[in-house]
């Protein structure tokens, strides 16, 4: 990686709203920015927004966003000093990050020695046991029988998790609570995995009752400074994926926070990390916590720490990669309010989270503070070819319950009109008495389902409903306008992807 | 004077009156007095009921109340064959799993017709009124593009 | 002023873009809003977004904001807790505030002693000496013999202003930087206020070489906790309103910031000041500060304080007016990164500021992150009923530059198409190398005059106008729609006023 | 083909040229290559100048260019007249503080016709052309809505 080089022009190999995100922050630092684009998105803002724009064609994921030699030679061609490669795509992707390099570009980025090692589960779970950061309990080993297993059971302790090696979805998974009931779970997993898998392999894992997802940010110059932005807790999902990410979390105290942050810095400095990451950690009521993994990219949800900590973490991407120092000590830095945010995304959850498409007629807009990270215009459409997150809301407040209302206010103000979207969902998520009190557990949404569902509109609510339907119709010709477009896009496509 | 509207995909028959530029609507045994406002922005429709002003996004039917997604058709009667139609059309680009009906069925409405798998999950596609299968476009394993109709029913009324 | 009384509804005694700010305030603090409007503001946010709002029919501002019978007969009528006066009509009204109270009514703002005592300049002068607050030395009194004025300039000091007590504009002032000056300048001082106000008494002051316009946020409760905000500083000025403002202030130290900001509190405290209060003072180069005067309301530069301390000052003067304790020590406050503000007013400065009107086509929007507060859509009408402030349009950043720059990205994005405004004046001073560099004293406008000129259009910035003026035709037919309007308003009414 | 537009009040005579979806702009020795681009939102218009992609905040002919403020007016001359009623007009409510000219005087461009005060401001009412002046519609001591036509010139040519 190249030190000390000024960055005047960034190639952003992504889409969307991180695109326009990095369009903003290069905007402000004078840096110019080249965007690409396939041929639907020819009027979409991550398009229009940039000094420069190339057209990808046609073609799927892997003939354009995933192309890297395409983007490699756009690069080139454009003479830019660096690649931003947002999240998903390549962004985590260590064969690129050579290849970058090899180009004598610079990637915004981590290292690829850091992308490969963190990208191997085994390789990054042997570091942490080697530097001492917790892992899950567990035995994940071929050797099966009985007697052995309930040896390492007893090292893992109660409550355990049996589960089949080649399960999912619920199947051969028992939870043991007493010793005595060890033998018949033991025996009832197995023979469930063997009807459902062909194979009753199991694997060993404490099981953790009442898990929130807590992340920490760190941020890492080519100097050897690693500081961390302090936590995010971002246990609220649906179907593996964030819906509601959240700093401060509810439940940290001073002393927990130091040590799963000081954890975080430990793995940063002692792989030589460089730029922005996330470690994941699973914590339990207790205040045990297990490393997961670590993202060696920008995180969807790294406004809340922007919010708290009142930095900007694309600039701050964009200074390291330059050689540059990191403008602050650990000392200096602060978690001040309370920032949420959510994720809007094009599904429908009252109908098992299905993806919706469609032409966006009317965003909305507020008129209150909140920020919207989005990479779509009225008259944009959603379509399968992408991921289905629509766009992102922050709101920062002096407290959580500050912010939590902001947040209620705004999401009140942006319809999505023309796309079904899990604004409704997102509402009655945060309006839940036990969201309220920060019960925020990763199981929250099959916990609540019962609570979680569709509300249906009251007596007066309906007259409201008839009124607008019959005084609007003037109303409705200022509208906004709509440019309804032919879907050009092939069946099955592949989807960035990320967390 | 009796209207009817269909809203968030419900038939709500409501009466209606007019003073001046007041519109009094009375479901059941309640009633409201609106009257529209002017508007601020494109999108946004704002409406006086009993003397508070409130404000809606909304735009040809679709917008929100308060929290609540809202969908209201004001000519579902004239229009039911198109309105009927769009839920007869594949919601994704997917794969027919199941057909579940033949040509000359009669299905009651909500009766299942189809089921499609589109991102990894089943959808199924429902009768939206009583009627008879006139006609189902595609089979079992074909793969569909979205927003295409899938079957056509005709109406027994 | 009641005590402990939970306020649910507010009357909003003002209009624009404060009325727009306090509603959003409330609406996240579940407050409802009753604003008032004119006949010509019925298609104005502020009407429209309140939860109520009352006609006042048409009229003079007499008739209208500042009748306050009126005011109090919908307040009543529409059972109010309390009143929001806002900035400038009723807000230092000590009247008002005593009928509000006679009323049971709660005033959001200080009591009617605050303002009476600070709406009187000679007694809050005689109290700054009491409690020891600096006051710019000078002598003012009748008695004018030569030999007399000489023992008061010799009190004061080294540079000395003598100026005509009837004057303006420059004549009949002199400035004195050595002594043996002195019997001719004011000689010649007097000769000239004799000839241009038939009067030759002169006043003597101070003179202050390198002045700055710096003032302190002060906050208190009605439970005698009294805090500050730190400072804003508003130097850059035309004619004798603020245009920029920003906080931190470039140049003060910690030490200076303290002392002026504890005189503040002991200002406020020593009045048994409630509410949101600003000490404005004189900053010289040397450091010596003078009292000018306390403004008894929420101030229009307020947004700057709200970003570096994470605040909401609407928030905390409803807290404050319901009784409650501030929800913080002055220890827990902090004054965090760097923000900006800029006032957007309908005028021409490269024809004397003069104001201009028109119908607004088109406000713009910004895809970057500042706050621009508002009170006025697209197809208002800009007219000489009310103040020719716009907007103000506020940004922040890890520090100064960060903030300048994010400021001038969004200027780029608000044309105001349709009505003249000092936008286009606003980046040349946000880009001026003294702004750069800090060098923020209240004649900069005057001082840099020759630069701050209008830039005609390069050979390739004409290239392009013609491009648009060639190209844009179809995209022009998807322009905003204007609702021209028929101007009913009557000539000379009065303003809203305020700095 | 020679073309002319008026940009922020001052003629601009320029070349042009088509080719396919791109426009060749020439002035003085210098050129540019211009072509639209989608609209993301109203009011803002997207050109790709030279391979670089820029936006203009642009309506109707006012807008802005980078920082600068921008008049374009493509046909000034047609309707020139109405262009020039425009600054023969009070800006704002006020009093006629001054009448410089009498009916059937001729006038240059640019010279001073009538003072007026508002907002406490002089403001001073120049003509636009080389004219004559038709007609005076004020006095002295007149007090003046805004937007009213305050002279009437005849052109020249």
């Amino acid at each position: 990686m190249s030190k000390n080089r000024t960055i005047k022009r960034i190639l952003m190999a992504n889409r969307g709203e991180i695109a326009c995100r990095v369009i903003r922050s290069c905007r402000e630092m004078g840096i110019e920015v080249v965007t690409l684009f396939t041929p639907v998105e020819a009027d979409y803002p991550h398009r229009l927004l940039a000094d420069f724009s190339v057209n990808l064609g046609d073609g799927n994921l892997a003939e354009t966003y995933l192309n890297q030699e395409k983007i490699i030679a756009i690069a080139k061609k454009y003479n830019v000093d660096a690649i931003h490669p947002g999240y998903g795509f390549l962004s985590e992707n260590a064969a690129f990050a050579r290849l970058v390099a090899k180009n004598e570009l610079i990637l915004i980025g981590p290292t690829a020695e850091n992308m490969t090692l963190m990208g191997d589960k085994k390789a990054s779970k042997q570091l942490m046991e080697e530097i001492g950061v917790p892992l899950i309990p567990g035995y994940h080993g071929d050797k099966q029988d009985h007697e052995f297993l309930f040896q390492e059971a007893k090292k893992i302790g109660l409550p355990l998790l049996i589960k089949a090696s080649a399960g999912g979805g619920g199947k051969g998974m028992r939870v043991v609570n007493d010793w005595e009931q060890f033998e018949t779970e033991l025996a009832a997993a197995k023979r469930e995995a063997m009807n459902a898998f062909g194979d009753d392999i199991v694997l060993l894992e404490r099981y953790i009752t009442s898990p929130r997802h807590i992340e920490i940010q760190v941020i890492s110059d080519q100097l050897g400074n690693h500081y961390h932005l302090f936590e995010r807790e971002c246990s609220i999902q649906r179907r593996h994926q964030k819906m509601v990410e959240e700093s401060p979390s509810s439940v940290l105290t001073p002393e927990l926070r130091e040590k799963m942050a000081q954890d975080a810095v430990t793995i940063a400095s002692h792989i030589n990390y460089v730029g922005a990451g996330t470690i994941e950690y699973i914590l339990d009521l207790d205040g045990s916590y297990y490393f997961l993994e670590m993202n060696t990219r920008l995180q969807v949800e790294h406004p809340v720490t922007e919010f708290v900590t009142g930095l900007d973490l694309v600039k701050l991407q964009i200074q390291v990669a330059q050689g540059q120092a990191l403008p602050f000590k650990q000392e200096d830095l602060r978690q001040a309010g309370h920032a949420i945010e959510v994720r809007l995304y094009a599904e429908d959850p009252d109908n098992n989270f299905l993806p919706s498409i469609g032409v966006i007629e009317s965003i909305g807009q507020t008129n209150g503070d909140c920020r919207l990270d989005i990479g779509l215009v009225n008259g944009n459409e959603v379509s399968v070819n992408f991921d289905p997150m629509l766009a992102k809301l922050i709101s920062y407040g002096v407290d959580r319950e500050d912010a939590r209302l902001k947040l209620i206010e705004a999401l009140k103000d942006y319809p999505f009109i023309g796309v079904k979207t899990n604004r409704e969902y997102l509402l009655r998520i945060l309006k839940h008495p036990e969201f309220i009190k920060g019960n925020t557990l990763t199981h929250f949404v099959s916990t609540y389902e019962g609570d979680l569902g569709h509300v249906p509109l009251t007596n007066e609510e309906k007259m409201i409903a008839c009124a607008l339907g019959v005084l609007s119709s003037s109303a409705d010709s200022s509208g906004p306008e709509t440019k309804q477009k032919v879907d050009q896009t092939p069946w099955a496509h592949l989807h960035g992807f990320r967390n | 004077m009796k209207k009817k509207m269909r809203i968030n995909n419900e038939v709500c028959e409501f009466d209606l009156k007019k003073e001046g530029q007041t519109l009094i609507i009375a479901l059941g045994d309640q009633e409201i007095r609106a009257q529209l406002l002017p508007t601020l922005t494109p999108g946004v429709v704002h409406l006086d009921i009993d003397g508070r002003q409130m404000r809606f996004p909304y735009a040809h039917g679709k917008g929100l109340l308060g929290e609540k997604d809202l969908l209201v058709e004001t000519k579902f009667r004239k229009s039911a064959k198109h309105e009927e139609e769009g839920s007869l059309v594949s919601p994704m680009p997917g794969k027919i799993l199941q057909v579940l009906v033949q040509k000359g069925d009669q299905v009651a409405a909500g009766e299942s017709l189809i089921v499609m798998e589109a991102m990894k999950m089943e959808h199924t596609i429902k009768a939206v009124m009583a009627a008879t299968v006139e006609k189902i476009l595609y089979k079992e394993g074909d793969l569909v593009d979205g927003g295409v109709q899938l079957v056509e029913l005709k109406d027994q009324a």
